[in-house]
């Protein structure tokens, strides 16, 4: 018995060992260090000098929560004992404290010697292994990280030993799923309708007051979100309803982004097409850049529409960078002095002087979202999404109801790329100037990101997931270095724990009173 | 007890595929599960290998509970199925589907003597030796079934519709090899669909209607049973409860 | 009844293709302009022969990597109906292993020179151990982690995104931690790069460097041992086995999750020897090595059918070659090689989508 | 007024080959309007690849199919959807994950004709027949008797349930010609008898004509008109419920056959093994 529970406990605590370790290389630790200390003292931690109780408490926060997997991963018919999970707890926190000792006392001893570790481990800058060190010596440092490390544990397993005793955390979450059931948003909508419309009407005004009275920095956060989240509902069509994987989702949001740029740029064309024209124009070229992808692969499984599609997003960012065509996409230099829409003097006239060009540009934006958010209802409740969303679910089967699958999935793919082409002419226009490093893979990522995330085929889930992805990153900026990380982690937990999103789609009530069955026999008149 | 299966129910999601079958089967039997399309008996071998998984009651082999264990620990404990429609791998030549079933085997020498046994025993899968499994006519791909399962060592050998697709002459060929196969002490559990050939083989049997044993016996009992035909054709005494409508609401 | 055996797969016909139009509109625009540039080719040449020897040259040696990586995903899918979309990153992990192993034992002092030029043999045979058990350690976590729990989803594409989630982890994780900026390959003195034989020939000479001949040959021996290893040994067999009917192969006494662990390791060997050859040979890398050969080995799977072992190495070559040869043969930039890479696969797609030499009814419908 | 043809479904001369095994194997068969025809048949004897050959889901080698005397070969099967033939499926495949009603509302797909366009405006005729659709998928669901379950998600469904959904799904087209395929298969008497009754309502009421494969003899000999029996591939008999009850190739398929001398070899031999012991 406790030779297992040593093997296995050594076995976690070689998985903290590690945690710990690749968060000492990306520079994580420091960084939740030094969040944790703004949060406590009020924003005035300095980046190079973080406490070390601040990094003994994040150290001690990792080895806690590996003790506490430790401790719940025996059925709950079998426990162990207090002296079991004692001696599991210190083993997990020696192990554990071992290997973070080791590297700290390598990094420790080449700081010493006045050696940057930073040509191979980049992260790894001589504040931040200071930092590490505890700013301390490695003798002291060693000391701590055992304190960190078996402190950890400790709280672990006494919290863990409280909770068996009284069952509270059982209790507590009862109460709180018991109290879910008690509010019932949803059934109180049903029974009054009214509510739910006064409550987005309220919602859309104050949606659209909210620009006149956010600062600069928020009015380019919003941009960009919603951007991504008009994106997001386009290929939300695509991937969420019709079932289809597109990874190159970029491809189209390039090629409405280029064909505005060319309209409306004064170089190579010099056509400085009307603003509304121009967006029709691009939203039109991604369609049919959307059928022409669609075409070949109309009788394709999934996964290769995936890489089919990743591969046509390559196609497009290499001819936009090449100079096969610089002199029509300007290679890499991009097209700059991209138009904006004029002002109507409507504003003006109301406000008194015109509004700011930011702000009248985000009215813009939410203008496009609102119309694509109404498409995209109508689209999702109607005929044509059923029959998406019945694909989806099984393809064979929807075809003999009378789906024509392949066409429907064509169409998914025209209606996703013509919106994409929007959110990318939206774009270019917002920035004026248009790159071909702006059409990397990680968009097409960051894309099916804000869909998965929010949950796939929910529109609210998709605004969700867009906020997620483009807002939160903004609002913590100390973890812009590791969105990505922490996303494609998120990615696969979220895989494994709860596939179908934040947000899930919730069906729709559709049912009405049957009439009489002699009614029925003359529908059914073939 | 050799062989003992207590209160087995299997649900594929909504469907109730098996309400609570009790079997033995004792060692060096031959013991026939016979029933017609969809009663479960397939549900009955695949519980067995636990390759259906999420079944409730008791499977026992030799006092062992082997519920819900791998099918490669079960494998391993020398029950071996030979599967419905034969199985073999297309891509395979013969010798190395013959190979895979002895998987677990890593003596050599061994299996080469199984080997020359099984080719001793179908004499047809020594000249197709170098063919590719998916080449081979139905006959010889259950004969190479058969052989495959026989790699394995069985102690007991689960059969799922040997004669299935097969013309009488080869079912007949494959029953005496059948016979055979017990002559040498391996106990045999043998699904089937064809009631006459398969009780006439076997030492007792079990009939399976919808998930559920009707009747069960010695074979010679069985063969004269009218409650056999009825559960495969819906004999009379079924026909008289429908009219009756009992079974209405 | 379906669910009543979980080990019956009907062989299924496909019913009519609607496409079918297409497929020959496509077929014969394609076939006319590579005739074209063929009759072109003919009557004002370009290039030389000298040049074309070159390029096939190179070719054969992004080919020998590309199929080494395609290897990985014909497994996997074989396997686990999966495309292994971190294949790229494993094999970026295998290219960093070795360029540590490398610079360490250019540090290590042997006397008067170093351990890599002291001992080039020995440094070299290291680095690719290290190199290629770096990726299958990672190729086999990847999988109980990322895959494993989701064998059984409900939701069809919770694999693939994992995958996917896998892919930036790594990919990231790896910019973190050591840098964006690319980095060099030391190569030992017997190795170094851009060094080799010139062969005149006519009024040319073809470059044959050092570091393409020994990425050629270990291409080639790690693909015949690979085809000796999935034929002759039982490891092998049961991998076949698997992919072709993984309930039988359970009533074998295989057990699926060994050997899906095991054919990740595999094809991370496979991934992580063609990232360390990979340094060796074009010396610059970073983190991002991984994506471009990723994908173009994808290709070449596709190319030679998905789920073909044999068909991954041809496809690899062929479109090695095809991509070194094609801007040449088709008068466009050689910026564009890429772009032909995916055409092809597009191409193929709509042509084949079984494959080169896949049978023609690869995706059986299940009624 | 055209004339009326004389049959829904004529198969002549079907044969069709997976690889060179012959699943099917020259079988014929003529529906007449408003009869029930079943197919029955040991397993792997090719009913469910008829039925799939029907559907258009397989192109047959030879033969024709003809639905009211129009050829159907090689038809893709939301086509074959739109003339009028709908089926169900042996194990149970609906839309798990949409709602009872969406997924009825999905078979009325050939009868509808708003596209996309009609949809994002909002037009009249989207309107109209949303309402309908909507309507009629209840007046169906209420026919089935799952009005009362309209709203929930398809998979939630008890078994019994599920089978009902599935026709209900298969009415939305209003069909011709309904394919059963094991309509009644894992079911408790109970379930099995209603399944009877809906099938005879639907023939009676609704003028369908049903061809349906069965495995539950009490079913099959209980409803049908004429029973058709297939054994590796063949047909091997065609007839009302009696004559089929009585046939003795029918239950030699079954049951096996010329047994007697085998029972005596076998018993023969088993004696033979008890003396060795």
């Amino acid at each position: 018995m406790m030779k297992t529970i040593l093997s296995k406990s050594s076995k976690f605590g070689i998985v903290a060992g590690i945690i710990l370790i690749f968060c000492e290389m990306i520079n994580l630790t420091s960084t939740l260090a030094e969040i944790l200390e703004k949060l406590f003292t009020g924003g005035t931690a300095a980046k190079n000098a973080i406490t070390p109780f601040y990094m003994g408490l994040v150290v001690g926060l990792i080895v806690f929560f590996t003790t506490i997997n430790f401790l719940r991963t025996r059925n709950s018919q079998k426990k162990y004992s207090f002296g079991q999970g004692f001696f599991a707890a210190v083993t997990i926190s020696i192990v554990s404290g071992l290997l973070i000792s080791l590297l700290n006392i390598i990094l420790g001893s080449y700081l010493v010697n006045g050696k940057d570790v930073r040509v191979y481990l980049e992260a790894l800058a001589p504040d931040v292994i200071r930092a590490f060190l505890f700013q301390t010596d490695i003798q002291k440092a060693v000391t701590y990280y055992f304190m960190s490390t078996i402190l950890g544990s400790m709280a672990a397993l006494i919290l863990f030993w409280i909770s068996q005793k009284t069952n509270q955390p059982a209790k507590s979450v009862r109460a709180l799923t018991h109290l879910k059931e008690k509010i019932q948003i949803g059934r109180a909508f049903e029974r009054y309708p009214a509510v739910k419309t006064v409550l987005i009407l309220l919602l859309i005004i104050a949606f659209l007051l909210l620009p006149l009275v956010i600062n600069a920095y928020t009015i380019s956060v919003l941009g960009i979100v919603l951007i991504y989240a008009i994106m997001g509902l386009g290929l939300n069509l695509i991937v969420g309803l019709s079932g289809q994987l597109v990874f190159g989702y970029v491809a189209f949001f390039a090629l409405g982004a280029y064909t505005f740029g060319l309209l409306t740029a004064p170089k190579p064309f010099g056509i400085e097409m009307n603003f509304w024209l121009a967006l029709l124009v691009s939203l039109i070229v991604a369609g049919i850049g959307g059928f022409l992808v669609g075409l070949p692969i109309m009788n394709l499984r999934g996964d290769y529409l995936a890489i089919v599609t990743l591969g046509f997003a390559e196609i497009v960012r290499i001819l936009i960078n090449s100079n096969l065509m610089a002199d029509y996409t300007g290679g890499p230099q991009g097209i700059k002095n991209i138009g904006q829409p004029i002002q109507p003097s409507i504003f003006e006239k109301y406000f008194g002087e015109p509004l700011e060009d930011n702000v009248w540009f985000l009215y813009l934006i939410i203008f496009v979202f609102l119309i694509v958010l109404y498409a995209a209802f109508r689209l999702q409740y109607s005929r044509t999404g059923r029959s998406w969303e019945a694909m989806r679910e099984d393809e064979t089967v929807a075809q003999a109801c009378g789906v024509t699958t392949s066409s429907y999935k064509v169409l998914a793919i025209v209606i996703g790329a013509a919106i994409a082409g929007a959110a990318g002419a939206l774009y270019a226009s917002r920035n004026t100037y248009t790159g071909p490093s702006e059409y990397a893979f990680m968009v097409s990522v960051n894309a099916l990101a804000v869909v998965v995330v929010g949950g796939m085929g929910s529109i609210p889930g998709t605004l969700l997931g867009a906020f997620i992805i483009k807002g939160l990153p903004e609002l913590l900026r100390d973890l812009e270095n590791y969105r990505m990380v922490v996303f494609g982690a998120l990615l696969i937990v979220m895989m494994i724990i709860r596939p179908e999103g934040i947000w899930p789609v919730k069906r729709r009530k559709l049912s009405v009173a049957p009439e009489s069955i002699e009614i029925l026999k003359e529908d059914l008149k073939p | 007890m050799y062989f003992e299966i207590k209160d087995l129910q299997v649900y594929y999601r909504a469907i109730h595929a098996l309400k609570g079958i009790s079997l033995t089967v004792n060692k060096g039997e031959i013991v026939a599960l016979i029933g017609g399309n969809g009663a479960g008996k397939s549900s009955t071998l695949n519980s067995i290998s636990g390759l259906v998984q999420g079944q409730s009651g008791v499977i026992t082999y030799k006092d062992e509970v082997i519920t819900g264990l791998p099918t490669d620990m079960i494998v391993k404990k020398g029950i071996i199925q030979v599967p419905e429609g034969r199985h073999i791998f297309p891509k395979l030549t013969v010798q190395e589907n013959l190979e895979m079933g002895a998987f677990l085997n890593d003596n050599k020498a061994q299996v080469e003597e199984d080997m020359e046994h099984v080719y001793q025993l179908f004499p047809r899968m020594r000249e197709r030796r170098t063919q590719p499994g998916g080449t081979l006519s139905g006959g010889e791909q259950q004969m190479l079934a058969i052989g495959r399962g026989l790699m394995g060592h069985p102690d007991l050998m689960l059969l799922d519709e040997p004669s299935m697709g097969l013309a009488p002459i080869l079912v007949e060929q494959i029953f005496d090899i059948i016979f055979d196969i017990n002559q040498t002490g391996t106990s045999i559990l043998l699904v089937e669909q064809n009631a006459q050939m398969a009780l006439a083989i076997a030492d007792r049997g079990y009939v399976l209607e919808t998930g559920e044993i009707v009747v069960s016996g010695t074979g010679q009992e069985l063969l004269n049973d009218p409650k056999v035909q009825a559960a495969y054709l819906g004999g009379e005494s079924e026909q008289e409860k429908l009219q009756k409508g009992d079974y209405y609401f | 009844m379906d669910a009543e055996k979980p080990h019956h797969q009907p062989s299924a016909k496909q019913t009519v293709k609607r496409i079918n139009w297409l497929r020959w509109i496509v077929g014969v625009i394609a076939g006319a302009y590579v005739l074209y540039r063929i009759i072109i080719q003919i009557i004002q040449p370009e290039y030389g022969p000298v040049y074309w020897l070159g390029f096939l040259n190179t070719g054969l040696i992004v080919g020998g990597m590309y199929s080494l990586i395609a290897i990985g995903y014909t497994l996997v899918y074989g396997v686990m109906l999966l495309i292994n979309f971190a294949h790229g990153d494993i094999m970026m992990l295998g290219c960093f292993a070795g360029y540590f192993t490398f610079e360490f034992f250019n540090f290590l002092k042997v006397g008067e020179s170093n351990f890599l030029n002291a001992y080039p043999v020995p440094a070299i045979i290291l680095a690719f151990l290290i190199g290629a058990s770096v990726s299958a350690v990672s190729g086999f976590y990847l999988e109980k982690i990322a895959y494993r729990p989701l064998r059984n989803s409900h939701v069809r594409l919770a694999p693939l995104i994992s995958a996917v989630g896998a892919s930036i982890f790594l990919e990231t994780a790896a910019q973190i931690m050591f840098g964006a900026n690319k980095k060099t390959y030391k190569n030992p003195l017997l190795l170094e790069r851009g060094t080799g034989w010139n062969i005149k020939m006519g009024d040319g000479m073809i470059v044959i460097t050092k570091t393409g001949v020994f990425s050629l040959i270990m291409a080639v021996v790690l693909m015949i041992a690979l085809y000796f290893f999935v034929q002759k040994t039982k490891l092998g067999k049961s991998i076949r086995a698997v992919s072709q009917d993984k309930n039988t192969a359970q009533l074998m006494g295989i057990n699926l999750d060994r050997v899906t662990s095991q054919t990740f390791i595999i094809s991370g060997i496979l991934a992580g020897s063609a990232g360390v050859m990979w340094g060796l040979h074009n010396g610059l890398f970073n983190h991002f090595v991984g994506f471009l050969p990723g994908i173009k080995a994808f290709t070449a799977a596709v190319l030679g059918g998905i789920g073909n072992i044999p068909g991954a190495m041809a496809g690899g070559m062929i479109l090695g070659i095809v991509e070194s040869v094609g801007p040449a043969f088709l008068g466009i930039d050689f910026q564009l090689k890429d772009v032909i890479a995916f055409t092809i696969l597009i191409l193929v797609l709509i042509l084949k989508p079984s494959g080169l030499f896949g049978k023609s009814s690869s995706s059986v419908e299940k009624v | 007024m055209t004339k009326k043809p004389s049959y829904v479904l004529e198969a002549e001369n079907i044969t069709i080959n997976f690889g060179g095994l012959t699943a099917v194997n020259d079988v014929s068969l003529q529906v007449p309007f408003e009869s029930i025809i079943s197919i029955i048949g040991p397993n792997g004897a090719g009913k469910t690849t008829f039925f799939n050959c029907i559907s258009g889901f397989y192109a047959c080698d030879n033969g024709t199919v003809f639905f009211q005397e129009r050829p159907i070969n090689g038809i893709p099967t939301d086509e074959i959807a739109n003339l009028g033939i709908s089926r169900t499926y042996q194990n149970i495949r609906l839309f798990t994950n949409m709602s009872v009603i969406e997924n009825v509302l999905i078979g009325q797909q050939p009868r509808l004709r708003s596209t996309c366009i009609d949809t994002l405006f909002q037009t009249f005729r989207n309107r109209r027949e949303e309402k309908q659709s909507i309507q009629k998928a209840c007046n169906l669901l209420d026919f089935v008797g799952l009005g009362a379950y309209a709203d929930d998600v398809a998979n939630n469904l008890p078994y019994g349930a599920q089978r009902r959904l599935e026709i209900a799904r298969a009415l939305g087209n209003n069909p011709h010609l309904l394919l059963l395929d094991e309509p009644c298969a894992g079911m408790n008497p109970h379930e099995t008898s209603a399944m009877i009754e809906l099938i005879n309502t639907l023939r009676s009421q609704l003028k369908i004509t049903i061809v349906l494969i069965e495995h539950d003899m009490k079913v099959v000999m209980n409803i049908s008109d004429s029973i058709l029996v297939l054994d590796h591939g063949e047909k091997i008999a065609q007839g009302t419920p009696d004559e089929i009850q009585s046939n003795q190739k029918v239950i030699e398929a079954y049951l096996g056959s010329g047994t007697e001398n085998l029972v005596e070899k076998y018993s023969r031999r088993k004696a033979d093994k008890g003396n060795l012991d």
